[in-house]
């Protein structure tokens, strides 16, 4: 079972999310943020796999807290809705793993957690030429 | 030979400003379509594949994210309608409609004439008349207790006078200043170069100034 | 007296533009959005509905619904990102960092400064600055076998000087007007009343000359 846990601060968004990649056979939702900082310590608590984040959220945003857990075991995917000058960059800088679209489908977005629980890395490309 | 430099500066500032004005312009709509279409639209793809996903395991809950999509697409399509409608200007002679129809719900007389003629009004000045003319006239509804409201429009030689007079209770010089909606005015009518003056005098008056565009003759000149 | 009337109209024309160019920018904006988005969004709705409505008479096709409807909010989603990313302005040290990207990708050295301090450079004009840089390096990546590449921006009294050098093949005045690079870099320079120099020594250098605005002493004079 691959362990995730969501941060998103839009609840219906975090609710969506969650249902869909609990759909998926070998994943597990075990644990969902409304902000970077509760990201944080339920990732530090829960040990999951996969840290599944949102950008823009309240006390901390999601490319903090992914810089924060750099050095976990802890894989993170950025989720987000438009490229921003400088946030793919900060990504990068904090060893991402994942920075995904958030409107890509579920398919593949479960496909993209797969292949980066086999330790690649998954960039769209949408999001690294207009940075 | 200063003359012609400073006709020189008038084509590059004009073309300079224009190149400003449309980026700004630009990356202030772009910033409200991020943050909130943005969101709505991801949302309505994750939950329409959910509830594809959901069909045979729980078809009543798939009804349900289904309400929300619908209900997600209805909110981003106001979303887009605002902020199509704050993009277009507001024509005086569109306002006046509503104007006439909030008296009338109000039971309060319009005296005034049923539309307007402008001319050589830019249509960013026009924008600014029709905001303050639908203020004004909220304020009389919500706080003149006037039997009638007169609207009168003149079109002077270099600019544009628009007078909103009613025969209410009339205010004094401490209420200017409790609300947002008169300094707004103010705000708005100096952004194009005009004035607002505020009058009591068996009611409230309101004269609102705009400067028309420089006359053809001048225009001439410049181009 | 001549002079001062200038100035008035200086003055007038420019609060004139400014409105009547955001208000044409904003027009063609809502135009566009109200097209492609509305026209999404409410088929996004219609068909959520639909679909909620055959879920249990004919499962399949309410599957298919769906997935229409996924689809449709990312097209519309796209359009809004290409909007937006239309209207965002590139600055020079956002570009001068993709650009380096480039060419480390590309095994070229680049030589010259990290970033770059520009003054009284207009957003538009900085934004024509980014495309020139991108266009240029991209050339140089595709184009000139180079080893090295060294990219200058010097801030001259009224104009900034960008200069792209490398050490490739170089190019001959055939060269130029083969692709739409070139052309297009000139057309974007003219455009701000600046230009574009090209020349082969040693590999190509390409200088791009912006004015920049006029200087604060003829700005007093304007306001
Ligand atoms: N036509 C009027 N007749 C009588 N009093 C008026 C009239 N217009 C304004 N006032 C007085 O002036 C005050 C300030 O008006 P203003 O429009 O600035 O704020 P407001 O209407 O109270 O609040 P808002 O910010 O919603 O407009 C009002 O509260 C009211 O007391
Ligand atoms: N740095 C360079 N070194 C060598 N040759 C160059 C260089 N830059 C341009 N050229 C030559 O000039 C030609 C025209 O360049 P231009 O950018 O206008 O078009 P292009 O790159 O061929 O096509 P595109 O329209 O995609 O830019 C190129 O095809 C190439 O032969
Ligand atoms: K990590
Ligand atoms: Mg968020
Ligand atoms: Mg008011
Ligand atoms: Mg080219």
């Amino acid at each position: 079972m691959i362990r995730i846990v969501i941060a998103e601060d839009q609840r219906m968004l975090l609710g969506a999310l969650g249902s869909l990649l609990s759909l998926e056979d070998d994943m597990e939702v075990v644990g969902q943020a409304a902000n970077g900082e509760e990201a944080v310590s339920i990732v530090r608590e829960l040990q999951p796999d996969i840290c599944i984040m949102d950008i823009e959220m309240p006390i901390k945003t999601g490319l903090e807290a992914a810089e924060e857990l750099k050095a976990d075991a802890c894989k993170v995917i950025i989720l987000t809705t438009f490229a921003r000058t400088g946030y793919f960059q900060r990504a990068l800088k904090a060893k991402v793993s994942g920075y995904l679209l958030k409107d890509s489908s579920s398919e593949e977005l479960a496909s993209s957690i797969r292949n980066i629980m086999n330790g690649r890395k998954v960039y769209a490309p949408e999001l690294m030429d207009d940075f | 030979k200063k003359q012609e430099k400073l006709e020189t500066q008038l084509q590059m500032a004009n073309n300079r400003i224009s190149d400003l004005v449309k980026q700004e312009e630009r990356q202030r709509i772009a910033r409200d379509l991020h943050d909130t279409l943005g969101q709505r639209l991801s949302l309505i793809g994750l939950k329409s594949d959910l509830a594809r996903k959901l069909i045979e395991k729980d078809p009543e809950r798939a009804k349900m994210e289904l309400i929300d999509v619908q209900q997600t697409a209805r909110s981003a399509l106001n979303e887009v309608r605002n902020l199509v409608s704050s993009m277009r200007s507001i024509r005086v002679n569109d306002e006046i409609v509503l104007v006439q129809q909030m008296l009338k719900a109000a039971q309060i007389e319009y005296t005034g004439a049923p539309s307007f003629q402008l001319e050589n009004t830019s249509l960013f000045a026009e924008n600014v008349l029709s905001m303050c003319m639908k203020e004004a006239v909220t304020n009389i509804v919500k706080h003149s207790q006037a039997f009638s409201c007169h609207i009168q429009i003149e079109q002077l030689e270099d600019a544009i006078l628009m007078t909103i007079k009613d025969d209410g209770v009339g205010l004094n010089r401490y209420d200017v200043g409790k609300g947002s909606g008169l300094p707004g005015m103010r705000e708005r009518l100096e952004f194009v170069n005009g004035s607002l003056e505020v009058r009591s005098e068996n009611g409230t008056t309101l004269v609102m100034k705009v400067p028309t565009n420089v006359s053809q003759h001048e225009r001439e000149g410049m181009e």
